[in-house]
């Protein structure tokens, strides 16, 4: 007979109106300003440079190599190398970015930037909500607003960031023990010192992955 | 001047322009249109005449245009759907470009 | 006439007669105008309320079917919702498509508002709560639901985008295929009435037998009547699951997507302000228009026009219902079971009626009731069986993939 | 001659001679129905309240619609804007002239001095129109019921295109 799916259908939806005033894990809503899920681990949206330490401008990491400013495939970080230099998170004296700014609004979100950075200077962030009056410099991230400490780091993304510490320890360690072998005998020639510099970003970039 | 004559006249001047229309037009069916205008101003006439003759409970004006309404609602449809055909054979609804008797 | 107004008690006829106090402080000259604008003003308040407050519910009442919360951000309870997007329709740009016919694309939603609100005018709201008596008045209804589909057009020709042409010519295709079901449906309750005017078919219905109403769905054909007539509603008024002409997963919203700001909030009042006045018309014509649905002094003595507002209400909640449960129909479904289902129905319903008169009532109702349900009955299951053929479907073949 | 009737006359003639004048062929159609809604104002207001709704319901909800999907079936963007026929002198004195006869008879029929009253309108039911229909016009309305029909069926197949029906397929060459 014609109409009986209909009337199926109707007792269905009358059903779901009717229960979902009398049980509240019928709603899944969540009522998000005020209510928010819990954080995934594995969520990413935009970059922020990590630092060490309490200072922001003294314990950031990055170095202005502009590997990410290069790799970056919409072209929406620009840096500016610092005409100093000052000591890096191993102890050596290192240039700095005068200038990091990232257009958020170009952003694509790829996570090249962090896949290339030999320094784990750069790092995905979780904060999505990041709205502004102003659709131009609002969303024109600079140094400053793009600094985040290294245990805000672990907050969000603690196995990862184990993983970098771990390693970052062993590249310290490693370079405090070549400083005191180099202190006791002779100083070492400036190609070994480049040599183990240039051998640092492999076993990060292999944990990362 | 009395309404009887203003609805004459009115209905006169319709006549007039659908016959205008009905004569002028290349487009089939904007000369289907002056064909129902004209008997649009035909129903007019029934209707007024009704109104204000003698005998208005007699009801031969109304019941002449509502059977002229039917009517004009069969015309048009037919008519349309002959334009429709005309249109699938000469595609074109231009009345001076479908001069052929050949089908 | 006035002396069954005036026992119905006053507070049904506050209306009224505050209508009349205020008709008696005007000067002769104006009285007719006055009249005229005294009875217009409270319409247009009323139902564009009633539009606010159903646009509230059928959010929230579709999202409850849906196991959401719906609105509930603007004042208590989301309650407020309408007014922001008021605001927000009134304050937004109005854009018109540069290729737009820009008088042809202004006049499409002034024609649709101004014909949903003129339907209006015949449709008995309470005991003597009518604009006008018209005689025809059911026919004028139709004739004025007849502009919709000129001013549907007109929208979306103007436009000058496919999506909006393509909406319309479903929208019109649609309107007149259900147009002729929906008056047809109707036929019956003039034919047993004896009336094209919507007073005197409310006045048919308005006695008692015990304590059950004279309404005309307590008929076999009264019953099949409004059961082809609440379809044939659903889809003139263009609402779920005949919403084809405005299916925004396809055409994303018909014949209006051109439309923005102001004007396009203008179509939404119009396709609602149509629903109600189509959903009045029904209750006008088989659910005994203000009257009480039972004849029992507790339920007499509410004012009609509450009567009324319940009634229309009850149809909201219904249309917002079918809107929570029931997907989209396909294009040759819905032509299909116009014109294979409902119009012989109909047809055979009006024939059904003629008999039901015909038939003597005095000794014998319920044989006659019986004899008319079986005519219609067996016919319904009939053609219901029809509809359910299956159709042979091949088997899909791929040409590329896999 | 009352100012309401004055009105709905300019409406009309307005709306009907755009139509027979406008460029656009759906301009003109969409004018031809404010002729049209016009024309059944006058039906109103001479008191033939019945025919004037049913000359909206047919005229506007049926014959515009129906003649605004002709125009659309039959648009051909590559022809020739030429709206008027190369005689149309001929027709538009043809018309006038007409116009000006019939316009010459009429107010010779009429006197000046027999300025007939105004009578009040006739009250026409429904009903009574109903019952016209159903005592003494009862043949003419079979008739049309049955002109109806076979204007249905005549148009459906006429506008049928035969290559969509094989049993039509020799008709077609």
């Amino acid at each position: 007979m014609i109409g009986t799916g209909i009337l199926k259908g109707l007792a269905e939806t009358a059903r779901n109106f009717f229960l979902s005033y009398v049980s509240k894990d019928r709603l899944t809503t969540v009522q998000y300003p005020e209510q928010r899920l819990p954080q995934i681990e594995a969520a990413r949206n935009f970059p922020f440079l990590v630092y060490d330490g309490a200072e922001w401008d003294a314990g950031m990491r990055c170095v202005a190599c502009q590997i990410c400013e290069k790799e970056c495939p919409p072209k929406c970080i620009f840096i500016e190398k610092s005409k100093d230099k000052k000591p890096d998170a191993v102890g050596k004296p290192q240039f700095y970015p005068a200038r990091f700014d990232i257009d958020i609004s170009v952003c694509m979100s790829c996570q090249i930037c962090v896949e290339v950075c030999p320094f784990d200077a750069i790092k995905m962030d979780v904060e999505f909500d990041l709205p502004t009056d102003d659709r131009f410099a609002g969303l024109m991230l600079d140094r400053h607003k793009l600094s985040k400490s290294n245990e805000y780091y672990h907050e969000i993304h603690p196995t990862e960031a184990t993983a970098v510490d771990t390693a970052l320890d062993a590249e310290r360690a490693k370079a405090a023990a070549a400083k005191a072998a180099a202190a006791a005998p002779k100083p070492a020639s400036p190609a070994a010192t480049a040599a183990s510099a240039a051998s640092t970003p492999k076993p990060t970039e292999g944990e990362s992955k | 001047m009395t309404p009887l004559e203003g609805c004459l006249l009115l209905s006169a001047l319709l006549f007039a322009i659908g016959l205008a229309g009905t004569v002028t037009r290349r487009n089939a069916i904007l000369v289907l249109i002056g064909i129902e205008l004209m008997l649009n101003a035909a129903n007019l006439n029934f209707i007024a005449l009704w109104r204000y003759g003698p005998h208005p409970e007699a009801l031969t004006g109304i019941m002449f245009t509502i059977f002229s309404i039917a009517v004009a609602a069969a015309e048009a449809a037919v008519g349309l759907a002959l334009i429709l055909a005309a249109y699938r054979h000469f595609r074109t609804t231009n009345l001076d470009r479908m001069n052929r008797l050949k089908g | 006439m006035i002396v069954a107004a005036v026992n119905a008690g006053s507070v049904d006829q506050v209306f009224v007669l505050a209508k009349h106090a205020l008709l008696a402080r005007t000067p002769d000259a104006l009285q007719p105008l006055a009249s005229a604008i005294i009875s217009i003003i409270p319409l247009l308040v009323v139902f564009p309320s009633l539009f606010a407050i159903t646009t509230v519910l059928e959010r929230k009442g579709l999202g409850r079917m849906q196991n959401r919360l719906g609105p509930n951000r603007v004042g208590p309870f989301g309650l407020l919702q309408p007014a922001a997007d008021g605001i927000k329709a009134l304050i937004k740009e109005d854009v018109v498509p540069a290729a737009a016919d820009q008088l042809v694309h202004f006049f499409a939603p002034v024609i649709f508002v101004a014909a949903a609100f003129v339907a209006y005018a015949v449709l008995p709201i309470g005991r003597n709560m009518v604009i006008v008596n018209l005689n025809a008045g059911v026919l004028f209804f139709f004739a004025v639901g007849s502009v919709v589909e000129l001013s549907v057009f007109m929208a979306g020709w103007s436009s000058r985008s496919k999506y909006s042409l393509l909406g319309a010519m479903r929208a019109i295709a649609q309107m007149i295929s259900y147009e002729v079901p929906l008056v047809l449906a109707s036929v019956p309750a003039i034919m047993q009435a004896g009336s094209l005017s919507t007073v005197d078919i409310v006045n048919a219905q308005a006695g008692y037998t015990g304590i059950w109403p004279h309404w005309y769905l307590f008929t076999p054909w009264g019953i099949v009547g409004f059961g082809l007539f609440l379809i044939a509603a659903t889809a003139e008024s263009n609402r779920s699951p005949f919403d084809l002409p405005e299916g925004e997963s396809e055409i994303i919203a018909g014949y209006f997507i051109e439309y923005s700001g102001f004007k396009f909030a203008l179509f939404f009042l119009a396709e609602y302000l149509g629903m109600f006045a189509t959903s009045a018309l029904g209750i006008t014509l088989f659910l005994g228009g203000w009257s009480a649905p039972l004849g029992i002094s507790l339920f007499t003595v509410v004012p009609s026009y509450i009567w009324f507002f319940a009634k229309l209400l009850g149809f909201i909640c219904f249309f917002i219902w079918i809107r929570g449960t029931l997907p989209r129909l396909r294009m040759d479904q819905l032509m299909g079971f116009a014109w294979k289902f409902i119009l012989p129905m109909a047809l055979l319903n009006i024939f059904v009626t003629g008999l039901w008169r015909f038939l003597p009532a005095s000794p014998l109702n319920s044989i006659r009731w019986i004899v008319c349900a079986a005519v219609l009955a067996a016919p319904c299951v009939v053609l219901s069986m029809s509809l359910k053929q299956k159709k042979k479907l091949l088997i899909r073949t791929y040409h590329f993939a896999e | 001659m009352t100012a309401t009737f004055l009105i709905l006359a300019a409406i009309t003639v307005a709306g009907t001679a755009a139509a027979m004048g406008l460029r656009n062929a759906v301009h003109c159609v969409l004018a031809l129905t404010a002729g049209f809604a016009g024309l059944a104002g006058l039906y109103l207001y001479l008191g033939a309240q019945f025919v004037g709704f049913t000359q909206i319901m047919v005229y506007v909800g049926a014959v515009a619609i129906l003649a605004v999907f002709a125009v659309m079936m039959t648009h051909n963007p590559g022809e020739p804007e030429e709206i008027f026929s190369r005689f149309w002198v001929w027709g538009a004195v043809i018309a006038g002239a007409v116009f000006l006869t019939l316009a010459r008879a009429i107010r010779l029929a009429f006197a000046p001095a027999d300025a007939t009253p105004a009578t009040p309108a006739p009250s026409t039911t429904v009903q009574q129109i109903g019952d016209a229909l159903m005592h003494r016009y009862v043949l003419p309305l079979e008739i049309i019921g049955l002109l109806l029909t076979a204007a249905l069926i005549g148009a459906v197949i006429i506008a049928m295109d035969p290559k969509d029906d094989p049993t039509l397929e020799e008709d077609a060459e």
